[in-house]
């Protein structure tokens, strides 16, 4: 079972290094953002993994605070972007 | 090769290929996002070396609040870029040749270790029941290394004071300066309402099974931090002016309970920061309880950066 | 019974990894954020719900499966609201900015 | 080679990227990430110094572990810390550069007045 799981945690931590080079790759901010995103899906997904195969339920925790962060994280992007076109408008409008 | 190898080779190829990237991508906005992606990352790594207490810490500060904290200064600094000339192809090459030399040196480092590894994982275990404690993490923070955690809250304390020096006479003990994202109907606002209950939840489990299993006081003051800023941001509660008596009082409750009772182990132990025989567990239970406070209030002013308004009155 | 539990296991997070693969291909293929943002979600939330149901069973005890059951929640709630905020800035924007 | 070799290799050449980056990188924030990347690098190599004395049934030596905790706590308040002086440096000279003998920043409505 543990080999499988283990497994399971690779394929999945391929997709999500795929899907990593994918979104930080393109050119517009808009899919940078989705990064957080994906590794708060991906990463957690890997980790609960690793933590059924290694048998170490504390790895549950750090799923948890992956997730929390990942999301803080997402909301950072979202709003250092929406900083950054305010202060491109002030700055053409003010002068 | 089994599959556990093949596991982390992927995962140190695609750390390394983030890591390199924060350093050669242009814009300073890709950059800070590959960062936080390589914390949340790295502490996948961590795991993988059987350090889950440092995965936790590297998750909540290496990804979310180092990320949250850059990326409020390049929304600023974004329409202020001086125009650096680029260091020159020959220097860059040397530079790089004498990086590439030092990443050999510490390469080496690790490809030789010494005969005899040495270690202190025994004498932690042998000791570690005394203090009533299961995590070994949380034994060499309170108990062995105590003095070490005692300062380093000092210094994120003289890290504060550092930062709000910096602010101008005029607004000193003013608002700090951080940025809300002024939209009052968007849906942050119902992500600020919900996530910060659930963060709460968490920060006290972290801090209640620190004592047994990987977590404590760091990562549970870590995630109040973060919900806090949470809330700022998104407008729901006022970024408080640093004056206010209950903001220094949460400051430093829990650095002053900590040496209080490392002064009291003076008289009723023998030694400054020992405890008495029996009373391990609740005393450091006690200050963990008021270093996740006094951390979660210290972290998110670090965010918050310095004061730059006073107060409307 | 052991054995009916791991192929359990073995069937569910296979499921799972098989969207966490569609997720990539959506992300790798679709051609504007949008659609990207849908496959992101949709997807991967599904693909982790597939993998926490297949790992309930290897859990120890009710405490931990509760626990993975949480973090699944937590995973639903939050992804659906940051991809509403990405989804505002791509729109805000337009798909190029 | 085992697994903590690997990671420690990869610790070492994240240093190796970080100085670089901290080296040639003209502009402060960069330098700031640079920096940080040259620290996690470090730790790595410390996380495998106590993976290696694995003993007494557990996973690693708790004692470099209580120290990357520690390690990574402060080099966070180093970096806000860092980070308030670059915007203060803004705030003052309307420039976010580094350079003394480069007075040709971009102008704001700060550097004007």
């Amino acid at each position: 079972m543990a080999s499988f799981l283990f497994g399971a945690a690779g394929f999945v931590l391929t997709m999500v290094a795929f899907g990593l080079v994918a979104v930080l790759r393109r050119p517009a901010e808009v899919d940078h953002m989705m990064a957080a995103q994906l590794l708060g899906t991906g990463g957690v997904a890997v980790l609960l993994l690793l933590a059924g195969a290694t048998e170490t339920p504390p790895i549950v925790d750090v799923a948890l605070l992956l997730a929390l962060f990942a999301a803080f994280a997402a909301v950072a992007f979202v709003r250092s972007a929406s900083d950054q076109e305010r202060e491109v408008s002030e700055a053409a409008g003010g002068g | 090769m089994t599959i556990l190898s093949v596991f982390d080779i992927g995962l140190v190829v695609l750390i390394l290929g983030i890591g390199a990237s924060t350093i050669a991508v242009r814009e300073a906005f890709a950059a800070v996002i590959a960062f936080v992606v390589y914390g949340l990352l790295l502490s996948i790594a961590w795991v993988r070396l059987s350090a889950v207490d440092v995965a936790l810490t590297e998750a909540a500060i290496g990804g979310g609040m180092t990320g949250m904290l850059m990326l409020g200064a390049v929304a600023r600094l974004r329409l202020a870029k001086g125009n650096d000339a680029r260091v020159s192809l020959p220097t860059r090459l040397s530079v790089g040749v004498l990086c590439a030399l030092i990443a050999a040196g510490l390469a080496t480092a690790i490809l030789v270790p010494p005969e005899v590894i040495p270690t202190l994982a025994p004498a932690v275990m042998e000791n570690l029941a005394q203090s009533g404690l299961g995590n070994p993490v949380a034994g060499v923070l309170f108990v062995y290394r105590a003095l070490d955690t005692l300062l380093e809250k000092v210094v994120l304390i003289l890290a504060l004071l550092g930062v709000w020096s910096l602010a101008p006479d005029s607004v000193w003990g003013g608002i700090p300066g951080l940025r809300v994202y002024a939209r009052p109907d968007s849906t942050l606002t119902f992500l600020a309402q919900l996530l910060p209950p659930l963060g709460i939840v968490v920060a006290i489990y972290m801090c209640w099974v620190g004592a047994k299993e990987p977590g404590g006081a760091f990562q549970g003051g870590t995630v109040l931090a973060a919900m806090w800023l949470l809330v700022m941001i998104a407008g729901l509660e006022n970024v408080p002016s640093i004056s206010q008596r209950w903001l220094r009082l949460l400051l430093v409750v829990g650095p002053v309970i900590f040496l209080a009772i490392g002064l009291a182990g003076m008289v009723l132990a023998n030694a400054f920061l020992a405890y008495p025989p029996g009373y391990a567990k609740p005393l450091i239970v006690a200050v963990e309880i008021a270093l996740t406070l006094s951390i979660g209030v210290a972290l998110g002013l670090l965010a918050a950066g310095p004061p730059e308004r006073v107060q409307q009155q | 019974m052991n054995l009916v539990f791991d192929i359990f296991t073995i069937c569910a997070v296979s499921a799972g990894a098989f969207f966490f693969l569609a997720g990539t291909v959506g992300l790798l293929r679709f051609p504007d954020p949008l659609t990207r943002l849908h496959a992101l979600t949709k997807v991967d939330n599904l693909g982790l719900g597939l993998v926490v149901l297949g790992l309930l069973p290897q859990a120890d005890g009710s405490f931990s499966a509760l626990k993975l059951v949480s973090i699944w929640l937590l995973v639903q709630l939050s992804g659906a609201i940051v991809t509403q905020l990405i989804a505002g800035a791509v729109r805000q924007r337009g798909p190029r900015g | 080679m085992n697994a903590a070799t690997l990671f420690g290799l990869s610790g070492a050449a994240l240093a190796g990227f970080g100085l670089y980056g901290l080296v040639t990188n003209p502009e402060p924030l960069r330098k700031i990430l640079a920096f940080n990347l040259l620290g996690t690098g470090v730790f790595l190599v410390f996380g495998v110094v106590s993976r290696r004395a694995a003993a007494s049934g557990l996973g690693g030596d708790p004692v470099p572990q209580a120290m990357v905790i520690t390690a990574i706590v402060v080099a966070f308040a180093a970096t806000a810390m860092a980070i308030a002086l670059v915007l203060r440096l803004l705030q003052e000279t309307g420039r976010s550069t580094l350079s003394a003998d480069n007075p040709g920043g971009t102008d704001t409505v700060r550097g004007n007045s």
